[in-house]
């Protein structure tokens, strides 16, 4: 591996990423003449850092194979495939129903998982390279021995994530450099495995995923540290400033930037930009997405309009005069809304050039000429200071000309444009959420726009509707219209990402938590690809808060929640304190802030249990499966990063659930509650196989709704470490939204109870009668590990 | 031939397609051939106006007219609850897609392996991604679909129908069933 | 990028790649106290290689846009879409057709674009991560210190797409760690652009392919120049060994190995181990695919069995008694077939760990117990070492129990068989050759086997029939037992792979070849898809060494070249030298051999035309492009490393040519000859455009037939450079072919007329009618460029 | 249904699929229809058998009597030349395809535009991508193809059907054009 020895031009001998080791034989350079000089630098960093090294730092990737397998076994997958084809190489097309092999002997199932493998690769390479160059631009911009400082004063053990990983404890932006070598090795022999003729066995290709996860969690941990560190954002912060978000937050008599993505360096640029000309108050920086997110953690002048499936909706209001796309989960069409609504475009990123011309080396003048002018409609700068300066003066040369003229229609035109629907419903065939549109235009016809805005909510912004219209009917623009008073009060706030979680929080809540009687964290991420609307995700997200469970949230999630309101008027984070704490709503930040989530878990190994993490994956996520009642829900996940995200909290044993549109992801893993003898684990103290019941039952499922998916967080909470009082807490939870959400007491609580201590007071009676129903004993509750080596050490 | 492409227009399956329910005959005949049939019931039945009724009426009548057991996906069991039935089992749908590929489950009965398995009012996409795993990996069993729509991966589908055939065609079922 | 600026651990501040610089601030180590030390390194380096560095050294992911511009400019893609849909994120799937835009904005083209990113960074991947494996392993064996020396005393330019892409000049095997830090971040950032939301516009997808691929050839490099250094192959030698090639050249009385895959260390273990233990004439190592002519490289004494294609056949013969396989284009249900046959099984990669247990820690006496009583199957062992151990005792222990029984079926049994079908055509309709299976089953009944065993030399050895079948008749089965005869007399020579090409070799054609007046190289390379069989390539092959061209060869198409036999029972490596030069037919090697058919072009530029290398892709590529009449021909290409591979030959320049399973790659990139706008290059002297023609017309192109293949790579060999001597060459041997295989005088040979020189003697008349019917005129023979830049230079 | 699926099994379509030629009349009205009409010839023109001829005979038949130009693909044009036809064009398929692509692109002959590209005798997964890049890229022209098999992505085609079933067919179709 070549960040364990990395090897370089002449002279160099060998450099060992961990205890480095430097040889010389000889060495002549300005500077002198050395011979033999022998270098041994790893101490350094061993004497700062006591803690010993764990079995697999850098690990390869079937290091952990042995761990993946322990989880899959429990959680095969249950293939749903997408497609029964393969479409991969020129042996096919290859039909692969049932039990047909493909030309080089494939399975379907083993296709699913290598589809799911290719996909996790593209999200960690999406993590990896992003976070590639942001610890490029910060070392640019500071220099590689620039400290890193995540949390501040309030946060010791730094990069869990890492640490855990990789063994290594980064200290300065230049130490991710290493991280990010081995992280770029991994995703590419990982991708390899995914070519015809290698990986076959879908358990190995499963394996894989997992591994594939765990480096995008790397991956995203060296973006946020490094950005949190460059960039000054809120450090660990609870009371991270609550900012502007929604459409209706915009001045629209200023001068408008939008930003989409998630790189946010050109954003910076604006926003210091706009500083150091004192025009913070002329112009308004928005985003969308992650961006967004981030240039508020930089400043909360900053705007957020909406999750990704704003942007066709933002774009089309007019608001927008300049548009600025970085990197990701940027509409490819961008461009082609920005000229129909006159806003100059700037594409910043070489991973998204969108085939405009490289205006990087040109002069700022001639660009915003050029901008201004219209003679080019958009530019691509790659120069994130060009950047800066070129939107704010092309936003302020452009607004006054383009007025804010957007695509909106007034209700007659919406009605004349209805009346050419021919009720074709070739609409509606492509919605992905089946909305009734040939029904709403009937209604337009009729003046009636109520159905098409009652669509605006649940529409997820994708167009489709429009591209499959015979009749060229605007239809996602007659929606927007139709909604445009919903638009114009969208006003809400939100509170900006924190970043990490610090330590004494850690040791606040660590044992509560694992005992159980925290009931547990529910952390809400990923994108918007949402069945029927954000409402739901702020619905769940408030239910959990309330019933006094650690709420987590990032990404396109954590703004969804705050485009909400309850009776008083307030959103959740105004409602909700922003502490990782029971009943805190933790806003962490942007995609790539998901890894402290994950380094919250895996710190409460470290700092509450005094478990070592350094090069110890197994033994935490061992750990963290067992105590740590933590769930991910990812209620409109969409892309392939989310994909990624999903995988790295599975590996480290933290069940996900998606909507329903997640059955897409090919495949579940899903648990066999009813098969008792998959519910042992080993007794760390005894060494006693002990049944623990189904907990968590499930490491990836699918919701079909919403309440289905909240019955199900609660359930799987549970974990095998939780004590008596903790289980009966997490049970009332589960009962309580089983009785509300789905109208009966769950019939299977007699799983859940070990010993009579489990059982919570208000449903005692019932619950007695289930027990004796099926022959309850009263069973242990065991030291839980499902590693035999875990014995082992306790018997030494 | 339209009406039998799926119901979402990008949700081509493969070579092998479901059959199409002509007639309501057909499904009776798979209902009444079937021993252990099983009718699943996803959370839109109730929310489907078909005539006076919801979607989910019918089904109920249909499943007590064929004595066929009731697993409520997501949370129909509250809409089961509310019209009185209280037999149904509750069980998320892709954990019934699981246990269906297990040919050695013997139902939430415990009394034998289901050999039809009836889908209903699911979300479209949801209900095909879980057919499709049964396609492939569940060959011991029949699926049909008495949604409107065309599910390639089912065994046994209507084609995409109007809500004046899916009704007359599901009153014929019941009315059937009942010979 | 990391490999600019590599800072490590707490100590070295900064390291950079080239140039390398270590400054200590101060430095406590176990030898001393070390303060302000700077050590730069760069110098020395510096003082061997006095080849100033061009503009792109480690070219970013854009750095080359404009040159790919270029190209794409001339040769826009050709979509062939290969589904109208998309399935890549929960989003979908979403329908494309059209001109209908995905859930996310992209277009049908767009996407065609982007699955062939995808298809190139997979096929990258896999390249660089076996790059990288040989690399630790060689570094593992002989340090990293050791010299690299892929060329002996005949290569002065050692691995010129590494210094030409990369602008260094490695000398020792550590020295491409470096390299590899590099390819694995730019196959990372590739792969990133690939998801859902990032790069959108076609032609930038296009030009993310053509970077893929030129990572991917530096990758081939890489590995190629690692092994040979490492294992002693050839030294770009002409006279390679001839090697046994073919299933009857295995003395079946002896245990028998059979490695599959690419990635030869425990096949080199497995050789070391026979000799170590004279045991080289007990058993006999047999090969298919590139580890079998890499193993050769290594010993004259193994065998090449065949490509690819041949796993099920050579399997089911029953020959061999235990099955290794390592990684890459390995059948995924090899280890099913192996158990079907009672041959032990062994896995050697973490790419490719077919579900088997790992026993690499287990000592070899308990593994081969196993294989050999028949407990396991199969295992998993990652020590080649130990592989080699284990291999041939296993062997020599099950041979004589196994006594090669395989699944061959007697003629009885064939009609037995034969008798089950029920003629429904599911076998036909599943065959990618659309062969007349049904119709040879109804002939079998009647005792006939000749149409079943003729379908031997045109099956690809799918085995979909088999899949397809309802009847579950062993079709493949009876397809080789029917030819048992042809498959018993399979017995050839093969040249072995001979490695780098000579700079003698370059100096003595570089000027016949960029005058014109050799008519081109043609390089055979890719694997076994092939429409009609094997034994079109080597006819292929053996046309243009007959014509002198210089034709090279790699991989499955070199040992499908030397399956075959003229008159006189020759094979084509016995009857043409192995010699880069007019008649010559070139095994280069296995897949990653590939590398110095592309360094052969960029020597060209280098050492004839003394062009600096030096991180100067864009001026070589210009002058391969325009004066070396090269043509990739991979007519059976099947993989992702396929269209990886011949990406890499497009952006340097270089014309490729597929068989007709080839469209389904995707896109075409053609050009339009009846454009003549599009053929202007610029001269180089002075400065004036110069119409050139269509040459060479096309840079992807997909051929129905081997004759249109014929004709075309003729077409493919003129460049604008040719001299009228060489140009009526190049035109004679395509008119020619256009008569003898298309029966008429081609009608576009005008086009490729400047002065009446070009004008071949023996059709002068013809032509000349030609000539005048399309009101030719005569034009200048120009110094031709694409690049602007280049005719500044000559002003300067 | 059958016979109107892929003839290569896993080769499907998405949904956009060709509309069958249930009857000689249909190409016949499509052919007279066209103003300029092209007829691509692959290579297996010359290897297929039909009746005592070869399948290429048939088409040169239809070539002339339709007044339809040729271009012959792969190696077509020396069958062609072998029957005597010397006014083939030739052009290899994937060329064919890209130029038919360009609504500005006058044919081979100079003349106008192709409106009506008839292909036949490529093989089957070529013919597919082709007319895979046809659907998309070449709203302006129909397609259509003769082989006995469906192609999905053009415009019109046969079923998948026997080569007697062909033979008749290709036979009425020449015979119509005469009259
Ligand atoms: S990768 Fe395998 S299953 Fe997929 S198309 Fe190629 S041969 Fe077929
Ligand atoms: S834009 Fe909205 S209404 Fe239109 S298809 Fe997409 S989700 Fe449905
Ligand atoms: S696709 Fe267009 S015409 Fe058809 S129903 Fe929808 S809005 Fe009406
Ligand atoms: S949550 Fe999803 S859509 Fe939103 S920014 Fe992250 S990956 Fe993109
Ligand atoms: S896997 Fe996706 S792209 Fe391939 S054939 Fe299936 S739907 Fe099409
Ligand atoms: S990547 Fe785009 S086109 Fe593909 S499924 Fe997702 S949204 Fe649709
Ligand atoms: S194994 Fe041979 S005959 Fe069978 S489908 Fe493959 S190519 Fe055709
Ligand atoms: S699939 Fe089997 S039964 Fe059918 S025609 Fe082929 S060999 Fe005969």
């Amino acid at each position: 591996m070549l960040s364990i020895y990395t090897t370089l031009n002449p002279g160099v001998e060998r450099l060992t990423g961990k205890g480095i080791n430097i040889r010389f034989k000889e060495l002549q350079s300005d500077i002198g003449f050395i011979k033999d000089l022998e270098l041994s630098i790893g101490k350094l960093s061993e004497e700062r850092w006591s803690e010993p090294q764990g079995p697999t730092p850098f690990p390869s990737i079937i290091a952990l194979r042995n761990w993946d397998r322990q989880l899959l076994k429990r959680y095969p997958p249950f293939y749903l495939p997408f497609c029964d084809l393969c479409c991969l190489c020129t042996y096919g097309k290859c039909d692969l129903t049932g039990t047909k092999r493909g030309a080089c002997g494939i399975t379907i199932g083993a296709q699913q998982s290598r589809m799911v493998l290719l996909a996790t690769c593209i999200g960690a390479a999406t993590h990896v390279s992003h976070a590639h160059e942001l610890v490029e631009c910060a070392i640019r911009k500071y220099g590689a021995g620039f400290p890193l400082d995540p949390g501040g004063l309030a946060v010791e053990v730094e990069a869990p994530v890492i640490r855990l990983v990789c063994g290594i404890k980064p200290e300065k932006l230049g130490d991710l450099e290493g991280v990010l070598e081995y992280l770029e090795s991994q995703v590419t022999c990982l991708l390899s495995s995914v070519h015809t003729g290698q990986e076959g066995d879908n358990l190995d290709l499963e394996s894989k995923v997992l591994h594939a996860g765990m480096i995008d969690q790397v991956g995203m941990e060296v973006a946020d540290i490094a950005q949190i560190s460059a960039f000054g954002y809120p450090k660990a912060d609870p009371d991270a400033p609550l900012v502007d978000l929604g459409m209706a937050t915009v001045d629209t008599t200023k001068p408008v930037i939008l930003i989409i993505g998630h790189n946010v360096p050109p954003a910076i640029s604006i926003v210091d930009y706009l500083a150091a000309h004192r025009l913070t108050d002329e112009v308004t920086v928005t985003g969308i997405c992650c961006t967004a997110i981030d240039v508020t953690r930089y400043t909360a002048n900053a705007k957020i309009i909406g999750p990704i499936s704003w942007q066709l909706r933002y774009i089309r209001s007019g608001i927008p005069d300049v548009i600025v796309v970085d990197e990701q989960c940027i509409r490819t069409d961008a461009l082609y809304e920005a000229e129909k609504i006159h806003a100059p475009f700037i594409a910043t990123s070489e991973k998204n050039c969108m085939g405009l011309p490289n205006r990087t080396q040109d002069p700022a003048d001639a660009i915003v000429r050029d901008l201004v002018s219209g003679k080019m409609p958009g530019v691509l700068i790659l120069d994130p200071a060009k950047v800066g300066e070129v939107t704010v003066r092309v936003a302020r040369e452009v607004a006054p000309e383009r007025r804010k003229v957007g695509s909106l229609l007034s209700t007659k035109e919406i009605i004349e444009l209805a009346r050419n629907c021919t009720q074709c419903k070739q609409c509606r065939r492509a919605c992905p959420n089946d909305l009734h549109i040939p029904e709403s235009m009937k209604a337009a016809t009729k003046g009636n726009t109520t159905m098409a805005s009652d669509m605006y909510e649940v529409c997820v912004g994708c167009g489709r509707c429009e591209q499959a219209c015979p009749q060229n009917i605007p239809i996602h623009t007659i929606i927007i219209s139709a909604a445009s008073r919903t638009m114009g009060e969208e006003k809400f706030r939100c509170r900006t990402g924190r970043g990490a979680i610090q330590d004494v929080e850690i040791r606040k809540v660590g044992g509560p938590l694992v005992l159980g009687e925290i009931p547990g964290v529910v952390a809400f991420v990923g994108c918007a690809n949402y069945p029927k609307g954000g409402k739901e995700v702020a619905e769940m997200c408030v239910e959990f808060a309330k019933r006094r469970y650690i709420v987590c949230t990032s990404g396109c999630s954590a703004i969804s929640i705050g485009m909400y309101r309850d009776e008083e008027g307030k959103t959740p984070y105004e409602q909700y304190p922003g502490s990782f704490d029971a009943g805190g709503i933790v806003n962490v930040g942007s995609c790539v802030a998901n890894a402290h989530i994950a380094g919250a878990a895996i710190k409460i190994a470290s700092i509450f249990a005094r478990r070592n993490l350094r090069g110890n994956y197994e033994e935490i996520a061992d750990y963290v499966y067992n105590r740590v009642g933590a769930v991910g829900v990812a209620w409109g996940a969409m892309s392939q990063k989310a994909a990624a995200i999903a995988s790295g909290f599975w590996r480290l044993g933290i069940p996900v659930v998606v909507g329903p549109h997640g059955t897409k992801y090919r495949r579940m893993l899903l648990g066999r509650a009813d098969r008792d003898e998959d519910w042992y684990v080993h007794d760390r103290r005894t060494g006693n196989e002990v049944y623990v019941g189904p907990v968590p039952e499930h490491l990836f499922f699918s919701a079909e709704t919403k309440e289905e998916a909240m019955v199900m967080i609660a359930k799987l909470c549970m974990r095998p470490n939780d004590t008596g009082k903790g289980r009966a807490i997490k049970l009332t939870h589960y009962i309580d939204l089983h009785k509300r959400l789905l109208g009966t007491i769950p019939d299977d609580i007699y799983r859940y109870v070990r010993t009579m201590t489990d059982v919570p007071i208000t449903e005692k009676e019932e619950i007695t009668r289930q027990l004796h129903a099926h022959d309850w004993v009263e069973n242990t509750i065991p030291d839980p590990t499902l590693l035999l080596w875990q014995i082992k050490k306790q018997e030494q | 031939m339209t009406a039998i492409e799926p119901w979402q227009t990008a949700e081509i399956a493969g070579p092998k397609r479901a059959s199409v329910i002509i007639k309501p005959e057909v499904a009776d005949a798979m209902i009444q051939r079937a021993k252990h049939p099983v009718l699943i019931i996803g959370h839109l039945a109730a929310a489907i106006d078909l005539d006076d009724h919801k979607m989910i009426d019918y089904l109920l009548l249909l499943a007590q007219k064929g004595h066929i057991p009731i697993i409520g996906t997501g949370n129909t069991n509250r809409e089961l609850q509310k019209r009185g039935y209280r037999e149904g089992g509750i069980m998320p749908a892709v954990d019934i897609g699981q246990r269906l590929c297990d040919p050695t489950w013997k139902g939430l009965d415990g009394k034998e392996p289901y050999d039809l398995a009836i889908f209903a009012g699911l979300p479209y996409y949801m209900e095909w991604t879980i057919l499709s795993g049964l396609k492939h990996f569940a060959p011991h069993i029949k699926t049909m679909t008495l949604d409107n729509t065309y599910q390639p991966h089912a065994h046994w589908s209507f084609a995409n129908i109007s809500v004046k055939d899916w009704l007359e065609n599901l009153k014929a079922i019941i009315e059937n069933l009942e010979g």
